[in-house]
């Protein structure tokens, strides 16, 4: 759980987001499961105090790599940039409850901009020989994809939409707009007359979705997928102390059978389903 | 040289003088995945009150300057399922636990001390007097000695176990706090709680934290934790669980100068899951390393007028 | 877009809303070296007593988790030597001059204040109740709602020059003390002065500085700096100057959105002494950007229901 | 005065006693006097908050570079390892007072362990040809010496006496024994029959000292100085917070005709008259 981790890459992907790419070779790829995250110290001082969270990206199990991406936004991740390759990065890991990994049907990946690191993971896990797999991504413009992954998206073969706030690639727009259509599609072509109601069980469905993004995109979209009764997964981000399920710090609030309860982010997620999560309750 | 790391604080007997602190360590559960926690000297559980509490809002975590900001609002499971549930979990993890309440009234202090087990795993109750966490209660309590000092003996009444009266260090006089708990019953003062603090998040304009203000922990509070031990160590003969930023065992032998008997580790845990073990290990090796045959040796020495280390200085 | 910087503190008009913190920036020639202070809102000159005062012994100073403890116990060439070497000094600086007073007495605080001119460099007086580095006086003052009114009724008897009461963080209840000072004549309130700390030297065993205790400054206590300024904003009328940790222009931002009028900058003088500069520039640039007119308009925006920028979130 | 300066190199002289080396190109090194010293930030968060002080060894004045040698004894120094050569420090500096450079006559350094290093400045700083330098060196053993800058007395070619504790060179003792018998032999020899008051004044003599060590030892050298009616200069330490003079955090106590006076070391000193600074006063 504890790992010194050696970097075996540590590259920028794109100066103007900040973007890099960070691989980790030691302990935690052996247990790694897609949608789990990693705590990283960053700095030896006491400031900043804290580990920051980032999400297991990609996942070589053979090589005990793991990869992960991220943005710069803050003094954790300004400072991470600084750190060599060969030396190595005390890393909590792997933290938390993954995605659903489905063995069969249809698997569409949603992703709003950086969301998509931790779904290249689940994309990698699934048999694609089994499940037809499809992603929709929604970022600023076509340089952003390209540095977040779309590469990864061709070399691995993927099918995918992409939306952009500025039309510089696929659809102009949100990466919801595509998901509604496409839901609205794939149902109206397999002639399933359900009734949408909300809640409908995973039961009726092969297709499931796992969306990451920021939280407003996540509501959007577990809306939508309720609305055609498909089961969706969100991967919640909050601020994190301990990272383990030990401080209460980053709770989601989620429906029970008797009523709301909290739930731990970290331990208990990042993965939700995300019909369970109160979305407009702090 | 073997060095004797056992302590005794009132009628809590420990293995070492290392514990962890309340709301830091879950219910222990989270931890255990890391070491065996029988190894530490103790752990404080997350405080616990009469109802269960979904606490507060997100964000609950800000960083600041060598600290953290917490509101969590005192989430917890209740009494009840406390003891159907956690207790028996905590059972087995053949550790010292102390229980950390926290009450809304007087009367709810007492009914959390009544209905605590005498004989199980509890070594202790620690009652927060300090939680600035929660509206109407918890710090109030600590910010006055009478009240404190009213908190301490209705608890007293209801149980045996040794009573840990958790000071909270936002109020004018430390001392003044201590020496009303220690006169109604307390057998140990536990510091600091932490320092209400605030953060504003530039982007949206707005209080950064949920609840507008939390409790600020962390190394950047450690001088003020000393600062309070120290003090109290001079006005009271209670013996002091000291905790505020104890990241290593350098700051942990500073609050046993200071005058703790024992210590608590804290968000330091978040950082480092080991921090606990890693203390005891370094207290021991700097009890050999300055001839003290016990870790009991080292409470209070800072105190002294000559400095005790004088001979080893050149 | 031009952003207004002027400032206005009650009597206190100023360039901008940025001073530098008493007793970290000498009598202001230090820091003269490094730039014009003329672009300063002004400078807050190290706490003057009627009488000289040699000062704590060393070691003064000891570095804490991102903050640091002084002991400097207010050393000071007294009221005499001040009137007639220093004051002829500031007056070429070309800044507005703040001046610290600090006494063991009611009457002290009263000779002080009657002695300074009110037709010089002088654009305001901060009377410190708050020194926590002197045994017997200072911070006593300041932890108490009615000594502290007392001090600022006698002093303000004496000059009519603007008032800053200068508050101590080391108080169960700030506000109290907020009030009783605005009640007695105060026109401005300033804070934090430090937080009383200490440290203990591992290798002598002992308190690390020769003081035993010292004050605690830096971005440490920064938290609890802004949640003080925060709730005395909703509690009194008085312009407030806020400071504790600020050591660029988010942190300034911070405390003028919790309610802070102007901002001093202190131990981050020691750092980096182009801070204060620095701070006036990203002010402004802020203002630009957030489309304010002027500097005025962020003081307080935090407590706002509403948020005050969600038109800029997406 | 604030320099971001270049790290021309950084090397580690000694892994046993922690001793670095570190040469600065910038600004500094045009104004830099014998005995001053410069303010380093180290790293780039808010802990450690303060910057660290230490003294320019050697200065080059062609070349635009300082020399710098330090101990590592805490977190900052530890820290001070890391940085690369090629990139920058930010350094405050050159600040404080250093020592009177003698035109003529005869100059003795004393040293005690790391006191050595601003001795070096001040050593390659006087005019050789008119003024008869010779050091006095105290360390743990011969190793220390050698590492902390032996090679460097006998590259400019210096007369030196060392003291070793474990007399694994030179005289086994104390630097201060070497003084004292050395200082005796001088003025026997000179047939100088001045009675050995304390507080005689420079004019009777054409030896002048300095000194720079731990404080204990700074106080035996003045003694016995004041005894032979030797002038003595001292370069003191103290904790420091801005270096500048601002914060009175670094006072030492002097004797002046209207009584002690607190004096800033960053400011007045580092480097004072010996006979004036009360030593046993805190
Ligand atoms: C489970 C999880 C997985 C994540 N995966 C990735 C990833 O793969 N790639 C990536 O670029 N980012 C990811 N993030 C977000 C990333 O953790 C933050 O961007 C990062 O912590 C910011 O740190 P900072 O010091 O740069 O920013 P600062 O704003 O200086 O950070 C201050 C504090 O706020 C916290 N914080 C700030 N932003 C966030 C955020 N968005 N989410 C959670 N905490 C935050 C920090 O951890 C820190 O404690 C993930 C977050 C979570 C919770
Ligand atoms: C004028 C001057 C010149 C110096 N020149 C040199 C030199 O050339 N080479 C060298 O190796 N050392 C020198 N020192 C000592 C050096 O500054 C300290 O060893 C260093 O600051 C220790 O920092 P640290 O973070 O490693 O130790 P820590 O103990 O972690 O430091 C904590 C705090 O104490 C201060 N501190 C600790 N030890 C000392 C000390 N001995 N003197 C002053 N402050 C101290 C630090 O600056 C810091 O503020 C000099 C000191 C002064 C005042
Ligand atoms: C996330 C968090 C939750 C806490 N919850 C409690 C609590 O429930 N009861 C309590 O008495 N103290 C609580 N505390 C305070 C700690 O027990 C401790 O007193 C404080 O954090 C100072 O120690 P530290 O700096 O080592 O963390 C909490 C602290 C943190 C950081
Ligand atoms: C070395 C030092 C000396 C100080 N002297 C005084 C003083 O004489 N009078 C006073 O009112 N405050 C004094 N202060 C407190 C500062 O003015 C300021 O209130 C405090 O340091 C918090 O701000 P900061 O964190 O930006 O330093 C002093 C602070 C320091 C660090
Ligand atoms: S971060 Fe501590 S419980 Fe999730
Ligand atoms: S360090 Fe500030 S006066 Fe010397």
């Amino acid at each position: 759980m504890l790992s010194q981790e050696k970097i075996i890459c540590h590259r920028l992907l794109d100066p103007r987001y900040g973007l890099y790419q960070l691989v980790l070779r030691g302990k935690i790829a052996a247990t790694a499961q897609p949608g789990q995250f990693v705590h990283l110290k960053v700095g030896a001082t006491t400031d900043p105090l804290l580990r920051r969270p980032l999400s297991i990206a990609r996942i070589d199990r053979a090589r005990g790599e793991i990869t992960l991406f991220y943005r710069v936004v803050g003094r954790g991740t300004a400072l991470l940039t600084d750190v060599k390759e060969q030396e190595s990065l005390n890393v909590l890991g792997p933290l938390g409850k993954g995605f659903t990994k489905p063995a069969e049907g249809e698997l569409l990946l949603v992703a709003g901009g950086i969301g998509i690191f931790p779904l290249f993971s689940l994309l990698e896990a699934v048999d694609r020989s089994r499940v037809k797999v499809k992603v929709m991504w929604g970022g600023e413009n076509r340089q952003f994809l390209e540095s977040a992954g779309l590469p990864i998206l061709r070399e691995l073969g993927v099918e995918y939409e992409a939306a952009t706030l500025d039309g510089s690639l696929g659809q102009k727009g949100l990466v919801t707009a595509l998901l509604e259509s496409s839901l609205h599609r794939t149902r109206t072509s397999q002639e399933m007359h359900h009734s949408a109601v909300a809640g409908a069980g995973p039961k009726d469905s092969v297709l499931q979705v796992a969306a990451c993004g920021p939280r407003g995109m996540l509501k959007a979209v577990t809306e939508i997928c309720c609305r055609q009764g498909v089961p969706v997964e969100v991967c919640l981000e909050e601020r994190m102390a301990c990272g383990v399920g030990a401080c209460l710090g980053c709770v989601c609030t989620v429906k029970t059978a008797t009523g709301h309860k909290r739930r731990r982010v970290c331990a208990e997620g990042p993965v939700f389903d995300g019909r369970e999560v109160v979305w407009d309750e702090g | 040289m073997k060095v004797d790391l056992t302590t005794r604080l009132a009628g809590l007997q420990l293995k070492n003088p290392v514990l962890t602190a309340s709301g830091t360590f879950g219910f222990g559960e989270e931890y255990a995945r890391f070491y065996d926690l029988a190894l530490l000297g103790g752990i404080t559980v997350k405080g616990i009150t009469l109802e269960p509490r979904i606490g507060n809002p997100v964000p609950r975590i800000a960083e600041t300057p060598s600290g953290i900001l917490n509101a969590v609002g005192l989430e917890n499971p209740g009494l009840e399922a406390f003891l159907s549930t956690y207790l028996p979990r905590l059972e087995k993890l053949k550790t010292a636990v102390i229980v950390n309440i926290s009450g809304f009234s007087l009367e709810e202090y007492a009914k959390l001390a009544a209905a605590l087990p005498e004989n199980s795993c509890i070594a202790a109750l620690e009652v927060n007097i300090s939680c600035p966490n929660i509206k109407d209660g918890g710090m109030a309590f600590g910010t006055d000695p009478q009240s404190a000092g009213e908190v301490l003996a209705v608890t007293r009444k209801q149980t045996k176990l040794p009573l840990i009266a958790k000071l909270s260090p936002n109020v004018t006089d430390i001392v003044a706090i201590a020496k009303a708990v220690e006169e109604n019953g307390a057998d140990i003062i536990s510091l600091i709680n932490t320092l209400l603090g605030m953060r504003i998040d530039l982007d949206r304009g707005r209080p950064l934290l949920a609840n507008t203000m939390g409790g600020l922990s962390g190394p950047a509070v450690r001088p003020v934790a000393v600062r309070m031990v120290y003090q109290v160590y001079q006005a009271v003969r209670l013996p002091i669980i000291g905790m505020g930023g104890i990241s290593c065992w350098q700051d942990a032998v500073e609050f046993m100068l200071a005058g703790a008997s024992a210590v608590s580790v804290g968000t330091a845990n978040f950082i480092n899951p080991l921090a606990p073990l890693e203390i005891i290990n370094g207290l021991e090796a700097y009890c050999r390393q300055k001839g003290y045959h016990s870790v009991k040796e080292l409470v209070g020495l800072a105190h002294r007028k000559e400095e005790p280390f004088d001979e080893e200085k050149r």
